[in-house]
């Protein structure tokens, strides 16, 4: 696209940085656009296992559902409780959009298909996505309320249990990949399976590790059935409590834009992100992004399943699972990968 | 006696009675101190009998060499000797006087006494010189205890000021060590006494080492110590502080400062010489307002030890001698006078003067030796102080006419504030009941003031005993002093001072030519 | 000097995500005000506690465990830290780098046993 | 362009802050471990701003290891601030002053 | 230079201390308090086996390439194995005495020996430290163990007070040696300390100067030399009196070693810009050890100061900035350390007529009359500390001066030789208390345990003019040791 503005009889640097621009638009619009189609999707699927309609009202299908709650938020007023830190009240939805966004920037949607292809891809991704719990916490601490301080500590909680286990799973296809580059990763996903097998995940020694992987996302994201910080028989609506109008939808926004990256990230590491499903020619014909997207979308229902299937665990529960089942899991995990890999590759 | 460890085994006695007297009942603790002070004497005499006079400078030496440069030697000269003597002399009757008077906690009492003649000996005995330090510094713990524990009311402050006075003193000295054995390549002090030392450096090493003698000497203004520490002291410590601690400084200018700093010496002789003149006279006349006797005796003993550092740095052979007589006759005297004090303190359980009045009514042979040694104290002839201060200002009178013709004041000062001291104590008078009631001497008393009265005597009359002995070693300093001693002025003086010179110590004309042979 | 140039995309994202959420978050606020529809009064804007009056500091003291968490978050994570490079280096390090971490390892178990034993873990 | 001598101001800034936080703070003792933190941050700059500088890995390998103990220290130190909060129940700074001498 | 083998050879002890660490961790956990006497005891032996270690290397004097570990990380070299028998014995005569003092708390749980191990396990590679690298993680080890033993009465506030002190001063310090370390590093190019001094030699700019100054700025608060040492008397206050013990030994020691190794290895070649500075620091420590202590009530602030003003008599040492003023510190240091122990043991061994632990000088009045034996031993203590002969606290002194004498410095050690006499009035002030006073009443007649009984026995017979005999085999292994510090590799 640089290529095409220089063209155009643009200097170089602003080529660039217009190419930059647009590129960054072209992932966050429509990842905002993506996030309210997932969310009608999200309540069609839950609506479906219920034996429900769902929404069905706005425009066909309900279709437009999202954008018709949409206008209503933003046409609401925005109430800033009197005993709340106003500026950090405003500060954390903010940040928690902001961060969600960011994440994306080194995705890789197709072959090239990156807007920074950086050498240590799945480190920024882990440290951003990391930053995530400073929004909920400031939130829940600006609120100055009962229910929204006690949703943030416990938000808090649970996503750092869990960023420990992702850590651990992370190293494993670190190890199996060799490299911390999203790129190179998918790369080394191409008939990683029996010869013909795009992904990771066709390795005894990493199945159960996306499986961890998988649960430790519902969890990270606060989905169902780990959704304790928004429970609304014990708190109400977690840290939001207080929120009204567009600040209350950046955090919902923000949310299924962290669970759209967890579906895109268990793409990208286990099963193979825009390869095709098989290392079979003519499926290449298809472009990257479709095979992409569609898994993304295939991810995102698994979650939706999951959500409106499984009951919400109890917070001893979590905590539990997360300390002492997935963590020494998938610690033994980085042991008996790294061993095996010494044994059969290195030496 | 060759080759036989006889000035290990005199350190090694005290030793082992102080460690047995930790463990034992206060009578047997009495008992053991006794019999290891006796045997310390015995072996003391011993060591006087084979003492060859005329002999090797240093005898009975020993040594081991221990490790860093340091080594476990001793020997003797003849000034360390007599010096020896005086300790294992005045020991023995320090328990005695301990006797009774001292009822709590006997073993550590007795346990610091041993340990103190063992530091003592050590001081005289040491050949190296940080042995030497050792001994000299570590006779500060027992000394603080004895002061702090069996002192008087106002002990503790008494134990501080003789504790920090004392080592503020000798750190100074320590240092300069270092430097002498850096520069000499040795430790050992018969080396070191011949070494000669830049004449640049000589001048802050001699005064590190003054700094340290002086305080210990005590001279003045540096006394200070002195007084509250005696006073405060049970008897036996005021005896053996005034008996043989002070002597420390003394026997230190003579082992160290004079002759390892000649130069220095020299050049400052006059300080001494100013500092000596004011201790003689000012510390006289207070001696002469005192009410306490043991303060009086305290004050006098710095006029007394005035006298000893004017005689050495005459740097002649009378004044060498003179001062060694001083110290052994101070040694004696005042330890007797500490004892007549405290024969009289353990039955009123006072020092003030008032108090007494008319001893000599109720207490005859009491009054008997007090006298005896108020005279040997004074100077008079026949009794060991006069040898030695007529020997000093003799050799003073060498040095500078002017340096003498004040000392000698003081001596007739010291006359005054004795005789008045004695007049209200001895004479007069019974104006206290309890006072009159108090019963004379007893056995035990006596076998303390005999033999120091016989020592007295001895000296007094046939000092040639205790002159003999030193006199190589004296000459050896005189020598060594030779090429740098400033010229007396008193050849020149002498026709203009006669009169007064004369007037001050009439009959001394008599034997100024014997003691100058 | 390392090349930071690969990372201004990041920037720029940065830059314009931080405009759109601050849009989205202030936007709404100046259009309630056209609109009328702000409107605050002091119900309104106290916080929610269920229909009861606030009696009590709401940030008053919390449970210590999520403190635990805290600190075994941040010991883990860090570990996770070194893991990183070691994992992309397995290849160059050899057998000296791999047992090194496993020792390294073996040293976290069992900090993480002795947690797990003292109760660190209990959320009863 | 950036050189490392701009590097080293901004960390000695940090660093001085950081000192200056702890001294002249009469608050809070949450805010010294800020401080502390601080300081170490600006250690970690230094570090990281050498090794790129001088093309070494050792200062990031440090940074790395500054990054681990602080986590420690700052646990161990809200730790000990738990404990010391339970008995007095204040963490004002002026009023840690039970002894003196 | 050796390999990876050779190198897991050469740290043994380390991995000794490391795996019984561990294991009495999970022993602790698992077997509870109850167990805690018999963690002590295996800590104890574990301490003793790495002795085992320790000692051929300094017997055999043995330095130079083969025994630096990992790549110029670590020395396994004399200088170290000295250091670190002085820490095993300072360690194990705290695991040794803490058990009956923290009973009385109900205290003595089973991480106590735990964290005594993993602190000297950092001790041991402060004192081995061949890199800036290595320096930081001992230190930080032995400082974190250090917080939490000083805090370790969870319920005493004092406890928690000084652990809080030392915490956040410990860190500042660690911060400032940290700023120190990050400089030499951007200006020397490496942080292996021969490599530094390699850099380091001739003229230097002022970064690298920056560099020097705030890493001893930062040792100077870990050693409490002043004007870094306001922590000290509160730390040592308030922390458990076994805890103190320890504090006033080991770290000191490691510390000290520490201090010694950076100062005359990595910054060896720059002698000229650190020595004034070791100098004022010396000379001011031993001032205001003296003078701060004059004032105090409590015997473990005093102590406190004591230790200030020992460490200024250390420094001179170091400011001769010879093999022989190396040597002299190492002696000073391992009488030192059986003075605070001997010290420390008859604090913790007194009890006053309520069953408490004894800290109140002013409760020591007329201690010779109720327990004679401690009040001679703390006699002993104190004249030693003070320095007068014929206790072995004097040797300690006299070596020290006679380095700094033959390093041509006449007038440090004379200042400083006179300060030591403002140091002696405190001392003699306890000896005056617990002899002179009449007896308080405070004091329990109860004896100690027999460990301790026996503790103090064998420090009392080092500091007594028995000492004596054992100093030509201590200054031989402390030359030993020194020379290898020397070693330039």
């Amino acid at each position: 696209m640089t290529d095409f503005l220089v063209d155009l009889g643009i200097q170089y640097g602003w080529a660039w940085f217009l190419a930059t621009v647009a590129g960054v638009l072209l992932i966050a619009l429509p990842l905002m656009l993506g996030v309210a189609m997932i969310i009608y999707a999200d309540r069609k699927i839950w609506a479906a296992i219920a034996l429900r309609k769902g929404p069905n009202v706005v425009g066909p299908f309900g279709l437009l559902q999202s954008f018709a709650d949409g206008l209503k938020v933003f046409l609401q007023e925005t109430i800033i409780p009197s005993a709340s830190n106003k500026g950090l009240f405003l500060i954390a939805p903010i940040i928690t959009f902001t961060v969600a966004l960011l994440a994306w920037a080194v995705v890789p949607f197709g072959p090239g298909m990156v807007l920074a292809d950086i050498n240590i891809g799945l480190l920024y991704i882990l440290a951003i996505s990391s930053l995530g719990v400073y929004g909920v916490v400031i939130a829940g601490w600006a609120s100055n309320s009962k229910y929204p301080f006690f949703s943030a500590m416990r938000a808090a909680a649970q996503m750092i249990s869990y960023e420990v286990s992702i850590g651990f799973i992370l190293i494993c296809v670190i190890l199996f990949a060799n490299t911390n580059n999203l790129t190179l990763m998918i790369e080394a996903q191409r008939g990683f399976g029996l010869g013909f097998v795009n992904g990771f995940v066709f390795h005894l020694l990493l199945f159960p590790m996306w499986v961890l992987f998988l649960i430790s996302g519902m969890a990270e994201t606060a989905r169902a059935p780990f959704d304790l910080t928004e429970a609304e028989s014990e708190l109400v609506a977690g840290y939001q409590t207080e929120y009204s109008s567009m600040s209350f939808a950046l955090f919902w926004l923000g949310e299924y834009a962290n669970v759209l990256l967890m579906c895109a990230l268990n793409a990208i590491l286990f099963f193979g992100g825009w390869l095709p499903p098989f290392d079979w020619e003519p499926l290449y014909l298809i472009p990257g992004i479709v095979w992409f997207l569609l898994k993304i979308l295939f991810f995102f229902f698994i979650f939706s399943w999951v959500k409106a299937t499984v009951p919400r665990f109890r917070y001893d529960q979590l905590m539990r699972l997360g300390w002492k089942i997935f963590l020494p899991m998938s610690l033994l995990f980085v042991v008996l990968v790294s061993g095996w890999l010494m044994l059969t590759r290195y030496s | 006696m060759d080759g036989f460890p006889i000035l290990s085994l005199m350190l090694l006695v005290p030793l082992v009675g102080a460690v047995a007297c930790f463990f034992v009942s206060a009578q047997t603790a009495r008992l053991v101190a006794l019999a290891a002070t006796l045997v310390d004497l015995a072996l003391g005499i011993l060591l006087w009998g084979a003492f060859d006079i005329g002999g090797a400078q240093w005898q009975f030496t020993e040594r081991a060499d221990l490790f860093a440069g340091f080594s476990w030697a001793l020997g003797i000269d003849g000034i360390a000797l007599l010096l020896i003597l005086l300790t294992v002399f005045l020991m023995p009757i320090c328990i005695g006087a301990s006797w009774h008077s001292i009822q709590k906690r006997v073993g550590e009492y007795m346990a610091a006494f041993l340990l103190m003649e063992l530091l003592m000996i050590g001081v005289f005995a040491a050949q190296d010189l940080f042995l030497f330090y050792i001994m000299f510094e570590a006779g500060l713990i027992p000394m603080y205890l004895i002061i702090g524990i069996w002192g008087g009311d106002n002990r503790i402050y008494a134990a501080y000021k003789f504790f920090l006075y004392t080592l503020i003193g000798s750190v100074l000295m320590l240092i300069a060590m270092f430097w002498m054995v850096r520069e000499a390549g040795t430790t050992d002090i018969p080396t070191l006494m011949a070494y000669d030392f830049p004449a640049g450096a000589q001048t802050w090493l001699w005064l590190a080492f003054f700094a340290s003698f002086a305080v210990k000497m005590p001279m003045w203004p540096v006394h200070t110590w002195l007084p509250d520490a005696h006073v405060q002291a049970p008897t036996a410590g005021s005896v053996i502080l005034a008996g043989v601690l002070l002597k420390m400084g003394g026997y230190g200018f003579i082992r160290f400062a004079i002759p390892m700093f000649p130069e220095a010496s020299v050049q400052f002789a006059w300080l001494v010489f100013a500092l000596s003149m004011i201790a003689v006279v000012v510390t006289s006349l207070i001696a002469l307002v005192q009410h306490d006797m043991k303060k009086l005796i305290a004050y006098s003993s710095v006029a007394h030890m005035a006298i000893v550092t004017a005689a050495l740095f005459a740097f002649n052979v009378q004044g060498f001698e003179g001062a060694m007589m001083v110290m052994l006759g101070h040694g004696l005297v005042s330890g007797a006078l500490f004892l007549c004090v405290g024969v009289i303190y353990d039955r009123l359980h006072t020092r003030e003067i008032e108090r007494y009045g008319g001893l000599a009514i109720n207490m005859p042979k009491y009054a008997i030796f007090f006298l005896l040694f108020t005279m040997a104290s004074i100077g008079l002839p026949g009794t060991s102080n006069f040898i030695g201060e007529f020997l000093g200002l003799a050799g003073i009178y060498q040095a500078s006419s002017w340096v003498a013709l004040v000392c000698t004041t003081g001596i007739i000062l010291g006359a005054g504030y004795m005789l008045y001291l004695y007049r209200r104590v001895a004479f007069g008078g019974q104006r206290n009941a309890d006072a009159a009631a108090m019963p004379d001497l007893d056995g035990r008393e006596w076998m303390m003031m005999v033999p120091l009265a016989a020592a007295t005597l001895w000296m007094g009359i046939y000092p040639e005993s205790f002159l003999a002995p030193m006199r190589s070693d004296i000459e050896w300093l005189d020598q060594r002093l030779a090429s740098v001693a400033p010229p007396g002025d008193a050849h020149l003086a002498m026709p203009r001072l006669e009169a007064q010179a004369a007037a001050a110590t009439a009959e001394e004309h008599h034997d100024m030519g014997e003691g100058a042979h | 000097m390392v090349d930071l140039s690969q990372y201004l995309p990041i920037f720029i994202f940065l830059v314009i995500a931080l405009g759109l959420s601050a849009l989205f978050v202030f936007l709404p606020m100046g259009v309630s005000r056209l609109t009328g529809s702000h409107n605050p009064d002091a119900e309104k804007l106290s916080e929610y506690e269920c229909g009861f009056p606030a009696f009590e500091d709401p940030r008053s003291q919390f449970d210590v465990r999520f403190y635990l968490v805290a600190i075994l978050f941040i010991i883990f994570d860090l570990e996770a830290a070194f893991l990183f490079p070691w994992a992309v280096s397995l290849d160059l390090t050899g057998w000296p780098g791999w047992i090194t971490m496993m020792v390294f390892l073996f040293e976290l178990i069992v900090g993480f046993a002795y947690a797990w034993k003292k109760g660190a873990l209990e959320w009863e | 362009m950036i050189g490392i001598e701009h590097y080293v101001v901004v960390s000695s800034i940090l660093f001085v802050l950081g000192v200056l936080g702890i001294f002249l703070n009469r608050k809070n003792v949450i805010v010294i471990l800020m401080a502390i933190e601080l300081i170490l941050l600006a250690v970690n700059i230094n570090f990281v701003a050498f090794s790129a500088f001088l093309s070494d890995l050792t200062g990031q390998i440090f940074a790395m290891f500054v990054l681990t103990v602080a986590a420690g220290e700052a646990a161990i130190g809200l730790a000990i601030l738990v404990i010391y909060f339970r008995g007095r129940g204040t963490i004002a700074v002026d009023d840690i002053h039970r002894m003196k001498g | 230079m050796t390999d990876f083998s050779q190198s897991l050879a050469l740290i043994v002890a380390e991995e000794i201390l490391t795996v019984a660490g561990l294991i009495l961790l999970l022993a602790a956990a698992w077997l509870g308090d109850k167990a805690s006497r018999g963690i002590s005891i295996a800590a104890v032996a574990t301490f003793a086996a790495c002795a085992a270690f320790a000692i051929p290397t300094l017997a055999g004097g043995l330095m130079g390439p083969d025994r630096i570990a990992f790549m110029g990380q670590y020395n396994a070299d004399a200088f170290s194995a000295f250091a670190k028998l002085l820490i095993y014995l300072s360690a194990a005569v705290t695991l040794m005495v803490a058990p009956r003092f923290l009973d009385q708390y109900g205290a003595m749980r089973a991480e106590f020996p735990v964290l005594v191990l993993f602190a000297v396990l950092g001790m041991n590679l402060m004192v081995s430290a061949g890199d800036f690298l290595t320096l930081y993680i001992g230190l930080e080890l032995n400082s974190l163990s250090a917080y939490v033993l000083a805090s370790f009465l969870r319920t005493d506030e004092r406890s928690a007070e000084a652990g809080l002190k030392y915490f956040v001063l410990g860190a500042l310090a660690s911060g400032i040696i940290l700023f120190g370390m990050s400089l030499t590093y951007g200006f020397t190019g490496s942080t292996d300390f021969s490599a530094v001094r390699l850099a380091m030699t001739g003229q230097i700019g002022i970064g690298a100067i920056f560099g020097l100054v705030f890493v001893l700025a930062g040792l100077a608060f870990k050693i409490s030399a002043v004007p870094f040492h306001m922590w000290t008397p509160d730390v040592y206050e308030g922390a458990p009196t076994p805890v103190t013990t320890f504090f006033a030994t080991a770290p000191k020691v490691a510390a000290l070693a520490l201090t010694m190794r950076v100062a005359l290895g990595a910054f060896g070649g720059q002698v000229g810009a650190w020595q004034q500075i070791v100098i004022f620091v010396a000379l001011a420590s031993i001032v205001v050890g003296a003078l701060g202590a004059i004032g105090q009530a409590n015997i473990k602030r005093l102590l406190a100061f004591s230790s200030i003003n020992n460490i200024g008599f250390l420094l001179i040492g170091l400011a001769a900035a010879t093999p022989e003023g190396a040597s002299a510190m190492l002696v000073y240091l391992a009488i030192y350390v059986a003075m605070s122990i001997a010290g420390f043991t008859v604090v913790l061994m007194l009890r006053d007529v309520d069953g408490r632990p004894v800290e109140a000088i002013a409760d020591l009045a007329g201690l010779s009359s109720v327990r004679p034996a401690m009040a001679w031993a703390l006699l002993a203590v104190m004249f030693s500390l003070a320095g007068i002969p014929p206790l072995f606290g004097f040797w300690g002194k006299f070596v020290v001066f006679q380095a700094a004498v033959d390093a041509n410095m006449i007038a440090l050690a004379a200042i400083g030789i006179a300060a030591s006499v403002i140091g002696a009035f405190y001392y003699i002030k306890v000896v005056k208390i617990a002899f002179f006073d009449e007896p308080s009443g405070r004091i329990a007649a109860e004896r100690g345990a027999l460990s301790h009984q026996i503790i103090l026995l064998l420090a009392c017979l080092f500091i007594s003019p028995l000492g004596y005999v054992l100093t030509p085999w201590l200054g031989a292994m402390a030359d030993r040791a020194a020379l290898a510090l020397f070693f330039v590799g």
